[in-house]
């Protein structure tokens, strides 16, 4: 028989200005189940928790109801008030009487009559609560970044630093991602690889983390603190313990004509090939479809200038099971190409390019040295159109968000162009100069004011080529809406950032949403921002939404700290306000019929299919089970659920029938 | 084969060998097209300027009429015609009140079961997949296929071809073995209703495409909609004047085009009724080629 | 005769409109007293049998209330919980069961005066209709008396 | 008592019924209602339809609802304060038109609810209830009444039993007190005549079996095959009990509103896998071939052993409601020639 | 119905399957589900106009369960059904051998589940004039009496659960009406219990039924369920484009949405 003890909170005069406490807690003590009832004046003070703790001791009460503010505000405080009287902290409802009553009310009968309807609400539920144990769930002190760009540099390095294992895996023969692209960075300007490289030789050198390059991720399973994740490191064909690097083997391949990637095409590399030179690790890899021995059976070149002896033209992909305990995702971004906008002749025309192409063109390791020349004819442009938002904020054509850094890298190319072809002239056709940040507003007035870079308000509406020139056409807004034609030399096209390729089958393996682009959803856009919906798994950088460096390297430190916080203990305690699907004892085993319809509503992923077994090993139902390290507690299932199979602690199906009942058949 | 047909004003008047010459190819590959009866004017140009219920009320009218007559595919030759029959259609079935309003003003319930084609759409369905049985001469002429502003757009509605660079004109010209040149003005605005009230804008307009095609080395330019086929022939004299260099590329309906491939005699096609003369001869006897055409996909996001 | 008091029962989700309601509180605006709030963890928790329980418990009118679309905290509830609500409203439509008196919204932890004019409104509008007799009369006819 | 013979036309029984209902007598009677014929409240005899061999459901509920009200109950803070239902205010009822098969379930069930343990509300209503039934001219192809010891013209549970002999005239047996009583209320209405011979004027129908000769089998069959062949198409749902005339299972529910709350007495089946379940989830009659077993075993050996009775009238109700076919008749002949 | 028994004949010959199942004549000039073990009772097997039964609905039952391999004589309703309760996990396509037969009764030979899904989709759909013209009928009726109607119309109800025992989607080890910590639905067959009963079972196989009209023919008192689930059906067909029977990968209109789901009944 339950014995629940009733609390009215006065709150000061909050509540019982305009609630009649003493008599609320008269007619409280009537309710049937209740063994004591009391008022008092702040039930949440020292003295008001002791007059809980030493009321659940006398009165040997079973369940407590304080009847006083939201439970956002105290419930936490009154269930530690209720473990401490030596009752399950689980055994405590709050009555919201301030918040829901006292305060959008005014005095009379009406008030507290539903005052008594809430408080009597919760006598019926706390009857039904059931006493719970918080989830404890083991943690494997290992973090796996999923990418090697800038983002999964800093994620990696800071979580190595706080003293964890990293396990890295980088999709390309070598780390750095787009930032080793990058000619110089805004609004600096300083060398974007003489600021990576360093950082990338650390992840390699950094004896906390193992690094796994030309690799991919084949599965994730598990939740969070105890993933289990196989990587598939795709074959090389070198062996990476014998290789030193010397370069022989890229030298002497006779096949060197290969669009190079790392320069976007406007260069060539051999069959088997280093990224570029500062690559880490600097171990080559043999391009399968365009090797001459892959392809014919005939060269091996290579493997007669090997010192060493590391090439292994028999390698084959290898699968590498590891366990983890959390995944930062850094999977970066990719650039959308404009031949979905054949007014822009992209892919038409050679010299229109895009704005990663011109950060090849403009650095000096890349296909001119640094030298700006077009690519049709190596010829300088002496008239340059760029044209931002190339598919940005397009809902017609394009993708309708922003793609955020392009405003502030045209002006940096326009910079850049400007101190290169110094009588150049840069136009750049723009819908709004997005240049909030950090000196980044400056910038952009420099390029206008120092380097006379000519900003174009309106949107480009063809280009074309006509004796040698690529006429741009487009609207100058500013100008009464003219049509504004300039006969360009080049154009470079700052089209949008897009989802790396991959990213929705990645986040399928993961279990991660993404939004309609493809980009990775953080869990809470203001609160969460670094988190998934699937606890354990972080994501930083480009792979959220496009980003610039800082923001990327921000929220990589950012995921190193959850990380690291997430690691600061050996156990994992959760909350036990999760759902359960029946379980009983032979033959019925569960009322469940394992349809598994409540398997799609899960926002996390966390039913699963568990199979029950007879003695002798033969399958006798399929039941749903859920996870209890994935739950999140949303409910959504118990109410899918057809034959109530599965109810949710906190919230139970009697608790909430009993709570229904009780409001209204007083 | 039975499709649906709405002439409009243009075709029974200043554009007559537009009807002609799709009469023509359409009797030759055996489609009958049936005109919608007692159709009225689709309001085309001035009523979505003056009286929004109006505007929809009067394509809208044909549209039920059609249905009544038992059509299930409409062909809609004239561009203008095309643009406010497919917009009203969109708008009517995206707006429920506003469907039973015009319900009402029309005392006709239009249900919104029909496809309306365009003249390119209808040849892309109908047309294209019977050429290479009936053509006869090869169109061997360096041409430039300008759609306009109407045929295409807007993409939200048609879900049919390129916005920007449409190919469907040069798919077929090239079928038909003619050299679809790659031109700058495919798209661009030729003045259409200005044509009477304000022709300094259309020589303006016009004389830009005129020009571009010409500088391109194109024999024809190929159109598909009565307005920019009057702006492009009939202004000729103004476009010259604009350009300040006398041309004489003709301007043929696709149609047309079609019709003397399929052996048509010119003058069923309405060829002599042009004010630039058509001066188009030495067309070789077909021979089938494979082309390497690889149809757009409608590639717009929505 | 005093005037028809209409109950209301409102399920609504712990994240949005519980904190909602709580907000309508902090600042203090004044609703009908009709209300009793029953907290759900999310929309999606909440079963469409609650419904006809609250109208067969005795309430006249029902406020079905939880996360804006795209702000549930458990990602996708509400939206699972919009879908049900449809083919739940369609089938009392169907069935002579009186959706006038079910109320389903948004409000959000930040809409504290939505969340009084939700109720205000809804009080205001069943009070017009009356007591709920027939569901009452049915659900009580072979039990009570 | 012994039976008295008398005649009664049409127009008599017409007055006869509209005396019932005029004197605050609740009259219940086959009638028809959208293709369906079953017993309902009637006011006059055009009410009636006299031509349905059976209706879909028997007149059991007359005395055993398929749902009732037992007693109700109100929690206090620390009591429940119990009211019995107030059974001597039960109407008087006239079961009117029904077949001799209903009137002959009426003992099977009285068997049950009123024998050793009595049941005081069945008790109340079946003393208030008088049967008035019609002899049966026409039978179908469910019809096996003659193989169960009953008969179209059967007088057993009746308490005055028609056979219709004119286009305008029934013989009329008075068999109980409580149909004496109402021949004593309307003599005007009835005419003398001696004893007839009913045969002519009743339906023919063979007798398939005998229900000694199932009880008898039933000794050595209990874990025969035959049960696992004969259920196997049951479908398990209870519409067999239900339409039963007979059957007599019942489930106990209270339903609470807050503090009052009563408890009700519902039809319940043999056949449902609930029937039996246990808490554990233990299922004594797992299979739905146990449940059917469980069923002619109760009807053909049970009940004869502890209640010297049969449990089956040969309405062939049950085979009628079957929505695959399960034909008690057949399954019996079936299991008197093993 | 020749070739239906040949095919039927051939697979327990060469030991394809344990079981049959299918129809045979019954009592009182009904048809009949049966089950065929051997070659030789395949004799009494039939086909006919008749055969509408949905006997997907003992694909649950023991005697189905235990064999380990089965074959069905399977109209479009029967197709639907194992499809459907493919999608929801209750059989392997690997155990059961499906006899295609068309709505005119033409025998279409065996179907793995793909050929059934192309099959299901050829098949007309079951709605009757009948049933079409009674959901006009009462849609256009008033609030009032729409409740009266289906208070009246649920009235006879006897809680036999007929219609639940014989449709294949009711195949839930415990039914919602058997819970009873809480009692979500009235056991008791009076107005209210009915009333919520029906209401329940209708939400339940919105979206999941395939419009066989079983329950409706299985009601020992002519109650017209299938009206409710038609009705349904055609909502969430029209609403979100989503049809329950046309694929063995399929999840349910209520396990799923879209975000452009319907919200102007939202406040």
């Amino acid at each position: 028989m339950a014995r629940i003890g009733v609390f009215i909170c006065h709150c000061g005069e909050n509540i019982s200005a305009t609630v009649d406490c003493p008599k609320v807690s008269e007619v409280a003590a009537k309710f049937p189940g209740v063994a004591f009832s009391t008022d008092y004046k702040y039930m949440c003070s020292d003295p008001g928790q002791s007059l809980v703790v030493n009321a659940i001791k006398e009165h040997k009460l079973t369940g407590i109801v304080v009847s006083a503010c939201s439970p956002r505000m105290h419930e936490p405080t009154f269930r530690r008030a209720c473990a401490e009287g030596g009752l399950n902290p689980y055994q405590c409802e709050m009555a919201n009487i301030r918040e829901h009553c006292s305060w959008v009310h005014e005095k009379g009968d009406k008030t507290d009559q539903k005052a008594i309807d809430i408080v009597r609400m919760m006598v019926e539920k706390v009857k039904r609560n059931n006493a719970l144990l918080p989830i404890k769930v083991p943690v494997t002190k290992t973090a796996l970044v999923i990418g090697g760009g800038v983002a999964g540099i800093q994620a990696a390095l800071d979580i190595a630093n706080a003293g964890h294992k990293v396990i890295m895996v980088e999709r390309d023969p070598s780390i750095g991602g787009h930032m080793s692209q990058l000619s110089e960075t805004f609004p600096t300007l300083d060398c974007s690889q003489c600021i990576l490289t360093p950082r990338m030789v650390e992840v390699a050198q950094n004896p906390n983390i193992k690094l796994y390059t030309y690799a991919e991720i084949e599965s994730v399973e598990g939740f969070v603190g105890n993933f289990n994740v196989k990587i598939r490191k795709k074959a090389k064909s070198v062996d990476e313990t014998l290789c030193n690097g010397c370069g022989m083997c890229t030298t002497k391949c006779p096949n060197k004509k290969n669009p190079n990637e790392f320069e976007l095409g406007m260069g060539n590399r051999p069959a088997i090939y280093v990224p570029f030179p500062q690559a880490v690790p600097n171990i080559p890899v043999i391009d399968k479809t365009q090797c001459t021995y892959y392809k014919n059976g005939k060269c091996k070149i290579c493997e007669k200038v090997c010192q060493p002896k590391a090439i292994r033209f028999d390698q084959e992909d290898e699968i590498i099971e590891v366990a983890v305990g959390a995944i930062a995702l850094c999977t970066g971004f990719d650039i959308k190409k404009t031949d979905f906008f054949p007014e822009y002749g992209y892919g038409k025309y050679k010299d229109i390019i895009d704005g990663l192409q011109f950060e090849r063109l403009a650095s000096a390791s890349g296909p001119t040295s640094g030298e700006i020349r077009r690519p049709s004819d190596g010829q300088v442009p002496k008239k340059i159109v760029f044209v931002a938002c190339a598919g940005s904020r397009d809902p017609a054509k394009g993708i309708e968000y922003c793609s955020k850094i392009c405003c502030m890298y045209t002006a940096k190319h326009a910079i850049l162009y400007k101190h290169k072809v110094h009588d150049g002239q840069a136009y750049i056709f723009y819908m709004d100069i997005r240049a909030a940040g950090k000196n980044y507003d400056e910038f952009t007035r420099r390029a206008i004011e120092e380097d006379q870079a000519q900003y174009i308000r309106g949107r480009v509406s063809r280009i074309y080529e006509r004796d040698g020139k690529l006429i741009v056409v487009g609207a100058d807004t500013l100008m009464n809406a003219q049509t504004v034609e300039i006969e360009a030399d080049m154009v470079v096209l700052a089209t949008a950032g897009v989802a790396n390729k991959g990213a929705e089958e990645l986040a399928q393996k993961l279990h991660v949403s993404y939004d309609q682009h493809k980009f990775f959803s953080e869990a809470h856009p203001k609160l969460k921002p670094v988190e998934t919906n699937t606890a354990g798994i972080y994501l930083a950088g480009a792979c959220q939404s496009p980003k610039d460096i800082p923001e990327s390297v921000a929220a990589a430190s950012g995921v190193a700290g959850k990380i690291a916080c997430l690691f600061a203990n050996s156990e994992l305690t959760r909350e036990p306000l999760i759902a359960m699907v029946d379980r009983q004892a032979p033959p019925m085993y569960s009322s469940c019929t394992g349809c598994f319809l409540c398997q799609p509503v899960c926002p996390y992923n966390a039913i699963e299919r568990e199979e029950v077994k007879d003695r002798n090993g033969n399958l006798v139902r399929e039941l749903a089970f859920i996870n209890p390290g994935l739950c999140q507690g949303c409910g959504t299932c118990v109410a899918v659920c057809k034959s109530k199979s599965i109810d949710i602690e906190g919230y139970t199906n009697l608790q909430m029938y009993a709570e229904v009942d009780a409001l209204l058949n007083s | 084969m039975k499709l649906g047909f709405y002439p409009g004003c243009s075709l029974e008047g200043a554009s007559r060998e537009y009807n002609e010459s799709v009469m023509a190819i359409a009797e030759k590959i055996g489609i009958e097209l049936v005109s919608i009866p007692d159709w009225n004017c689709c309001g085309a140009t001035a009523a979505h300027n003056l009286n929004k219920e109006l505007s929809l009320s009067l394509p809208a009218r044909n549209l039920a009429l059609a249905e009544e007559a038992g059509l299930t595919e409409l062909v809609v030759p004239c561009a203008a015609c095309y643009s406010r029959f497919t917009m009203v259609q969109h708008e009517l079935m995206h707006d429920e009140p506003l469907h039973k309003r015009v319900n009402e003003i029309i005392g006709k319930e239009y249900k919104g079961n029909l496809r309306i084609l365009n003249v390119i759409q209808f040849i892309d369905e109908y047309v294209i997949d019977k050429l290479d049985e009936n053509v006869k001469f090869e169109f061997n002429k360096k041409v430039a296929c300008y759609y306009g502003c109407l045929l295409v757009r807007p993409n939200k509605v048609l879900k049919f071809d390129r916005t920007e660079d449409p190919q469907t004109m040069d798919i077929v010209m090239k079928k038909l073995g003619a050299d679809a040149i790659d031109w700058a003005y495919k798209t661009e605005c030729c003045g259409a209703g200005f044509s009477v009230s304000f022709t300094e804008a259309v020589a303006r307009l016009s004389g830009n495409i005129v020009e571009d095609a010409v500088h391109r080395g194109a024999e024809a330019i190929i159109v598909a909609c009565p307005m920019c086929h009057s702006n492009l022939d009939m202004r000729r004299k103004e476009i010259d004047k604009f350009n300040g260099k006398k041309s004489d590329i003709p301007v043929i309906y696709i149609t047309q085009a079609i019709g003397v491939a399929l052996g048509i005699d010119h003058k069923k096609l309405g060829l002599q009724r042009h004010f630039v003369p058509v001066n188009l001869k030495d067309f070789k006897p077909f021979v089938k080629k494979e082309i390497d055409v690889e149809k757009p996909q409608n590639m717009e996001v929505e | 005769m005093s005037e028809f008091e209409p109950k209301i029962v409102a399920f609504v989700c712990n994240w949005c409109t519980y904190a909602g309601a709580d907000l309508t509180g902090t600042s203090r605006i004044k609703y009908a007293t009709n209300v009793r709030i029953v907290r759900f963890p999310c929309t999606g928790r909440i079963d469409y049998m609650l419904l006809t329980k609250a109208f067969a418990s005795g309430a006249d009118g029902i406020i079905v209330s939880g996360c804006h679309p795209n702000d549930c905290h458990y990602t996708s509830g509400n939206f699972h919980a919009r879908r049900r609500w449809m083919v739940f409203k369609k089938l009392c439509d169907f069935m002579g069961i009186d959706t006038r008196r079910i109320v389903f919204s948004w409000v959000s932890a930040a809409e504290g005066v939505k969340w009084a004019d939700i109720v205000n409104t809804t009080v205001e509008e069943v009070r017009k209709l009356g007591p709920y007799e027939s569901y009452h009369k049915l659900s009580t006819q072979d039990i009570l008396a | 008592m012994e039976i008295i013979n008398k005649l009664i036309d049409k127009s008599a029984l017409a007055t006869l019924i509209e005396r019932f209902t005029k004197s605050g007598k609740e009259v219940f009677a086959p009638v028809k209602s959208k293709g369906i014929s079953e017993f309902a409240r009637v006011e006059t005899i055009q009410d009636i339809d006299f031509e349905t061999i059976a209706t879909k459901q028997s007149a059991k509920s007359l005395v055993f609802p398929k749902v009732e009200k037992i007693l109700s109950y109100e929690k206090t803070f620390d009591d429940v304060i119990v009211n019995n239902v107030d059974y001597t205010q039960f109407p008087e009822v006239i079961a009117f038109g029904n077949r001799p098969c209903d009137a002959a379930g009426f003992i099977p069930l009285d068997a049950i609810f009123a024998g050793e343990l009595v049941d005081e509300i069945f008790k109340a209503r079946l003393e208030k209830l008088t049967v008035i039934s019609i002899s049966c001219k026409k039978a179908d192809d469910y019809c096996f009444c003659t193989s169960v010891n009953g008969g179209p013209g059967n007088t057993t549970g009746s308490d005055i039993l028609l056979t219709e002999t004119t286009a305008d005239e029934y013989f009329v047996e008075i068999v109980t007190e409580k149909g004496k009583a109402i021949l004593d209320a309307n003599t005007d209405l009835f005419k003398d005549t001696a004893a007839i011979d009913k045969t002519p004027f009743l339906a023919k129908l063979e007798q398939q079996f005998t229900q000694e000769v199932i009880n008898e089998k039933l000794n050595g069959i209990f874990e025969s095959d035959i049960w696992d062949k004969q259920a196997m198409r049951c479908v398990g749902c209870g519409a067999c009990a239900f339409v039963c005339p007979a059957c007599g299972c019942f489930d106990i529910q209270d339903e609470t509103k807050g503090k009052n709350g009563v408890r009700h007495r519902c039809w319940d089946s043999c056949g449902f896998k609930i029937f039996t379940l246990h808490t554990s989830g233990h299922n004594p009659r797992e299979k739905q071939a146990q449940r059917w077993r469980q069923r002619i075993y109760h009807k053909f050996s049970y009940q004869p052993e502890q209640q010297k009775l049969f449990g089956c009238v040969g309405c062939g109700r049950c085979s009628r409601a079957c929505p695959s076919d399960m034909n008690i008749a057949e399954h019996l002949k079936e299991i008197a020639v093993l | 119905m020749e070739d239906i028994k040949k095919l039927a004949r051939e697979l327990l010959a060469d030991n394809k399957v344990q079981l049959v199942l299918g129809f045979e004549n019954g009592t009182a000039n009904r048809v009949r589900p049966a089950f065929f073990t051997t070659p030789e009772a395949v004799d009494k097997l039939i086909y006919n106009e008749f055969c509408i039964q949905n006997i997907a609905l003992y694909l649950k039952k023991d005697i189905c369960q235990h064999a380990a391999s089965l074959a069905i004589t399977a109209n479009p309703n029967v197709v639907r059904s194992i499809l459907q309760l493919a999608a929801e996990n209750q059989i392997k396509e690997e155990k059961i051998k499906i006899i295609g037969i068309t709505h005119e009764g033409k025998c279409v030979g065996l179907l793995d589940f793909k050929a059934a899904e192309e099959f299901s989709k050829t098949q007309p759909k079951g709605l009757k004039d009948e049933d079409k013209a009674l959901i006009e009928k009462i849609q256009a009726m008033s609030l009032e009496e729409k409740f009266d109607y289906w208070v009246e119309a649920f009235s006879p109800c006897i809680k036999c659960y007929a219609c639940r025992a014989s449709c294949p989607m009711c195949y839930c080890g415990k039914c919602n009406v058997e819970s009873n910590n809480p009692q979500w639905i009235p056991v008791a067959p009076h107005k209210y219990g009915n009333m919520e009963w029906h209401m329940m079972r209708a939400m339940h196989l919105a979206g999941r039924c395939i419009n066989c009209g079983e329950c409706n023919r299985s009601c020992p008192v002519d109650i017209p369920l299938n009206i409710l689930s038609y009705m349904l059906s055609d909502f969430v067909l029209e609403e979100f484009e989503s049809e329950a029977g046309l694929s063995a990968v399929f999840t349910p209109a209520l396990s799923s949405y879209t975000m452009v789901d319907k919200e102007n009944f939202i406040k």
